[in-house]
């Protein structure tokens, strides 16, 4: 679905992404792990032109996504992304009412009919557990969330849109075990016929649901792909001393 | 001789110099005229400092019967309530009609005039120019030039039918400049400068006497304003030093470089 | 704040002496309008009735009402608005959005902004005069005036409205790109409702020097108090009309006086008006439905 | 953003009328600058030399230069600022912060503020006549004429530093707190900081309203265009100057030209010197060693 | 060290929180767990008045502070605020250098040598283990920092001011396991001479480094504590159903 070859991301002189050539194929999940600041969310952000919002990046390589160049100036940006559909790090809701929240994109991407919206956020809503929690205040402000809470908007407003790609960087580190076990069931679900991307740092997680694995290491200043593979092969036979560390919990 | 008077004028006979400060506040037309006699008199006697302040006829009147200026300007003539105060003209402005230059008519009788400005003639046609809707430039109510041009015809303001109302000198000259059918009046001084720099109007004469600053000295010319100055009784030596210097032949160059005609003694 | 708990700390001095300041200036503030207001409203207020309020101004003012003034006052407004709304919207949004890529057009337009701030209204006035009154022949109109008076507030709104955009985060503008959304929505749903309460305080500004201006005014409006029957009408301005009692018609200030409480009376209501319309909130709902 | 390729879709329509207007706005804001300057500098350019700039005027302006109008000028911005940029930090920090539970203090601290933005200069002028050269006894002085401009140029001034001010997001001023830093340390080291572009765009605002401004200094710094030696001196401005050629000095009018031209280049000069000393970053450097 | 009684935090005329009377020891870490949106962080941002900044919240209750009411008008809220160090869930640097990040909270509060801030500052740096990462760039962009890198500051700015309690609002979230571990480690070192509170979603965290445990629950639409104790009494013997569910990721 989407694949990138010899992708590097630099922040003015610093490379912090280099040649990574990666592959996110539909119907599977792929993990992406390693430690903190080795480019996960940069390589992300590249794959749906978001780092194009951020100051001071450039990237170089290409990023494919359905076999077309994203790079590519012919395409619309707004388009791409909200095919290849993206949750950050830190959940951001906009100011505005719960409800406003999700039915902006579904707006603005064309569904007329306000039935179908109010249908379809409460569907996104339920998907992500966070229905009971909110349905008797969908016009409060959503920025009065609680971290959790906020975190499962994010994912449901990206949702709504339907995505064939999604790119989701930590989705449920706000999460207690029940409501991520939730949100996972769903990944997996929408992983049926979509290509899916997660960024975790929880390894049992990337173990209970991941069908490719992608572990991003810093090599001389830069991050960049050390092992990938299915889940399973990495997880069993890891390539190289450093995974096997890693994957087992040794090192950093 | 002249200077010995002064200082003893002055009070101030032993070292023979006339010191102290002067404040001079009112009229806007007044002020450039004022300010470059106060620099000559400066010049005459370094240990005088004369602030020439503008702010408006009214504010110069107010403020030499509060006290904080010893000399008011006015380009009116006084008011009866306000007899409390002594008048020293030092000049006269005339009063002329302006067209376009490019206007034809050479000269209209004052019947043309009130029936142009009380809106019975609309055409130039009427009166032999050109075929163009007359645009009467009329001044607002209160300006000194209004109430001279009403008195000399006889008009009442609410009869006056202007098309457009404008406010100091330059003002109507400018309008009257970007509109070829306009008719207005101004003061001669403004507009015979305006004329030499290139500006394109023409002053009418009036009861067949030339619009011009001859005219106006020789006291000819039937429409004019004077620019006075005006003092309290009990004003301070000084004060009379500079409304001597100021009515005499030593700045008429002065007043005919700003375009006004000195006031006759 | 206080000391003299379990857990004080000398440090609270300075922020007493902060508070100390900041009342200070407040209250100075307060009290240059009282004098201001005061002094104008005791000299004025005994003239004010509903003749004032009803008729047209006869005998230079000094007589008859402001009825007409006020009129034309609210239509140059008008027209100022219409003008210099959507245009500093556009500029503001051109200066803090689209000109990244185009720093140079951008410094371009910084420069004219600034330079506009300062021009001073006389030349302003020969500027209005020139081109609406005579090149592009609208004559003493209150459509010159309320041309020739955007010119004059585009500053104050353009920078305003830049800033507002600016300070909205960088990340609710990344998150609404994450969704897909245009240039155009990210705009409308989210930047403008964002900015919306210092925008509302660059049109009050704006409004306010619209409603101070006179020398501009003299030159494009004009001085004429008919009642105005259309936007190519002459009209004088309220600030006009206090200028003209108070400088040039003898006797005028006792009405000048009054003119300039009406005129702050107006003052009042409109801005009001305008920040509570904008702060009820619309804009927000708008896009929950 | 444009169409054709892989996933074109129509919507880029709007971005791109968007994109059009916006040019369209700031091309119309510096088509109105090169309309005022040009005109202004075809004018007067051919009267500025050396000497227009270093000798003091004679023949009521139309000889000699402008060089002690132009140090009123300084002088009296100088007071203004002075006066000025204390007080509006202190207000907008009052408006923006301490004022939560004073509300009916901050409204009438508003309302002040949005009619001193309305109140016609020639009200100003008579207010600071009255106050300053009369009751304080400073007469027709520059310090007269600074401070009643100050009074002036606080709504824009208040209004952009109260507006940045509130735009710093509440999370910064969590965590500060968190940090147990007191108000003022909070304020110094992350609120002002974070808040300097949006006051520097009111500091230029306030310094183009000062510069521009005639009516109220006609009546408080005064006509006198000798060189000031004090701030008790009374000194012609700039704009005064201006207004002065161009309307009661006959065949002034190139020299108001040229004069307006030194003005546009003095405002020039100043705000870039304005805007890059807040922009250096200095204060967010004080915090860093 | 500190402890509430009956505390009840109310955002506008909802109670999020209702009557915890709850512990926090020196000497011991006490981990609050329980799912979204029950009141976690409600409750730690009353302990040290933060909630006082929030825009409508209202508490009711005690929370003593060394046996002194933090809510007395009396007292510094400045300096209640140093001693009751905190971090929010979502990590937010002042937009300032690195450096500055650190330094400021030393210099408000008293460290006037510029040689000693440095070395306090080295040394946080190291504890959380982020000095490797940024030593370089110590005059760069706090928040330009990857997600763990910046959550890690915060919690060395934190630090830095040497608190008397520390409360914790899941400090790991975004961190990958070493990260963690490393955190973790430091955080059991704290609490020596230190009352310490971490909310955590990691129930395995929560297992290796709690000495005592608190476990939120939704009741009636409010937040409130619904089993508390010695984390080995909790983890071995749950009180109720409900928590031997939570805990063993059951329900949430
Ligand atoms: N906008 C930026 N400008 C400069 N450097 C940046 C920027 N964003 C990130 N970096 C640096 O790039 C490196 C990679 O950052 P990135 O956010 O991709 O890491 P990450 O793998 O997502 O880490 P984490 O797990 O902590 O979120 C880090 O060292 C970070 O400091
Ligand atoms: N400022 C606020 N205004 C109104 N309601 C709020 C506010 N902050 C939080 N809430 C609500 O209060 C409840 C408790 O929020 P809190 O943030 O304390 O939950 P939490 O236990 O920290 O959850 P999480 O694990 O998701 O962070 C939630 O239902 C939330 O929606
Ligand atoms: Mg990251
Ligand atoms: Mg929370």
């Amino acid at each position: 679905m989407i694949r990138t070859e010899s992708l590097s991301v630099r922040y003015g002189s610093r490379t912090v992404v280099r040649d990574v050539s990666l592959r996110l194929r539909c119907g599977r999940i792929t993990a992406i792990v390693g430690p903190s600041g080795c480019g996960k969310t940069s390589f992300l952000l590249a794959l749906n032109r978001m780092i194009d919002l951020v100051p001071g990046a450039a990237v170089a390589g290409r990023v494919l996504f359905q076999d077309v160049d994203v790079f590519d100036r012919r395409n619309s940006i707004a388009e791409l992304r909200r095919r290849v559909g993206m949750i950050f790090q830190k959940p951001v809701p906009f100011p505005l009412s719960i409800r406003a929240n999700i039915q902006l994109g579904l707006k603005e991407h064309g569904v007329r009919n306000r039935r179908d919206r109010e249908a379809m956020m409460e569907q996104v809503l339920r998907d992500v557990g966070l229905w009971d929690e909110v349905s008797d205040r969908l016009d409060c402000l959503a920025t009065k969330l609680s971290g959790g809470q906020q975190q499962r908007l994010c994912l449901a407003r990206a949702l709504a849109l339907d995505p064939d790609v999604l790119l989701l960087d930590e989705p449920c580190s706000a999460l207690d075990p029940v409501a991520a076990a939730c949100v996972e069931k769903l990944i997996t679900e929408l992983s049926r016929n979509r290509a899916i991307a997660i960024v975790t740092h929880n390894l049992a997680q990337a173990r209970r649901i991941a069908d490719d694995l992608a572990v991003f290491w810093v090599r001389d200043g830069s991050g960049t792909v050390i092992a990938q593979g299915t889940a399973e092969e990495i997880f069993s036979r890891p390539p190289c001393p450093t995974v096997s560390d890693y994957l087992s919990g040794r090192t950093g | 001789h002249q200077e010995r008077t002064i200082a003893a004028a002055a009070g101030d006979a032993g070292s023979g110099t006339v010191r102290g400060e002067l404040t001079i506040t009112g009229s806007s037309t007044m002020a450039p005229l004022v300010a470059e006699i106060a620099r000559r008199f400066m010049a005459r006697h370094p240990a005088v400092r004369i602030d020439v302040q503008s702010g408006g006829s009214g504010k110069g009147i107010q403020d030499v019967r509060s006290g904080i200026a010893d000399i008011g300007m006015s380009s009116r003539a006084l008011q009866a309530v306000e007899s409390d105060l002594e008048v020293f003209p030092v000049a006269v402005d005339g009063v002329a009609l302006i067209v376009h230059r490019s206007n034809p008519v050479s000269e209209l009788t004052p019947e043309q005039v009130v029936a142009i400005f009380t809106g019975k003639i609309r055409n130039w046609s009427a009166i032999g120019g050109p075929d163009q809707p007359i645009s009467v430039v009329h001044k607002a109510e209160g300006r000194a030039t209004l109430e001279v041009f009403l008195t000399h015809f006889q008009l009442r303001n609410p009869d006056v039918r202007p098309d457009v109302i404008v406010g100091d000198n330059e003002h109507a000259v400018r309008t009257v400049a970007g509109a070829p059918g306009a008719i207005g009046y101004v003061s001669i001084g403004t507009a015979t400068a305006d004329v030499q720099s290139g500006v394109p109007i023409r002053l009418l004469p009036l009861d067949g006497i030339p619009a011009d600053c001859e005219a106006v000295a020789a006291g000819r010319f039937p429409m004019s304003r004077p620019l006075i100055l005006v003092v309290r009784h009990d004003r301070r030596p000084l004060t009379d030093v500079f409304l001597r210097f100021c009515r005499s032949e030593q700045v008429d160059d002065i007043i005919t470089a700003q375009y006004f005609v000195p006031a006759a003694r | 704040m206080s000391e003299g708990g379990a857990f004080s700390r000398p440090g609270a001095r300075f922020d007493r002496i902060l508070g100390a300041v900041v009342w200070l200036a407040a209250g100075g503030i307060a009290a240059v309008l009282i004098w201001i207001t005061g002094d104008t409203l005791q000299r004025g207020l005994s003239e004010v009735d509903i003749a004032f309020l009803t008729t047209e101004p006869t005998d230079a003012g000094r007589r008859g009402g402001i009825v007409s003034v006020v009129v034309s006052t609210l239509m140059i407004l008008a027209v100022t608005l219409t003008a210099a709304v959507p245009l500093a919207l556009g500029t503001a949004v051109f200066l803090a959005d689209v000109s990244a890529r185009w720093s140079a057009a951008a410094a371009v337009v910084r420069w004219s902004l600034d330079v506009l701030a300062a021009v001073p209204s006389i030349v302003f006035g020969l500027f209005g005069n020139a081109l609406f009154c005579v090149v592009l022949g609208l004559g003493y109109s209150i459509l010159s005036g309320g041309l020739t008076l955007a010119c004059m507030v585009l500053p104050v709104m353009i920078r305003t409205a830049e800033q507002a955009l600016r300070s909205v985060p960088a990340e609710l503008r990344m998150n609404a790109a994450a969704l897909g959304l245009r240039r155009t929505a990210r705009l409308w749903h989210i930047e403008f409702p964002a900015a919306v309460p210092g925008m509302a305080a660059g049109l009050v500004l704006g409004i306010g020097r619209a409603l101070a201006e006179t020398a501009a005014l003299i030159f494009t409006a004009g001085y004429a108090t008919r009642m105005p029957t259309s936007v190519m009408d002459s009209g004088r301005a309220l600030s006009v009309h206090v200028y003209e009692l108070a400088m040039n018609v003898p006797m005028g200030d006792r009405r000048a006086a009054a003119t300039a409480t009406i005129l702050m009376i107006l003052v009042l209501c409109i801005t009001s008006a305008a920040s509570s319309l904008l702060h009820r909130r619309r804009i927000f709902r708008r896009s929950e439905a």
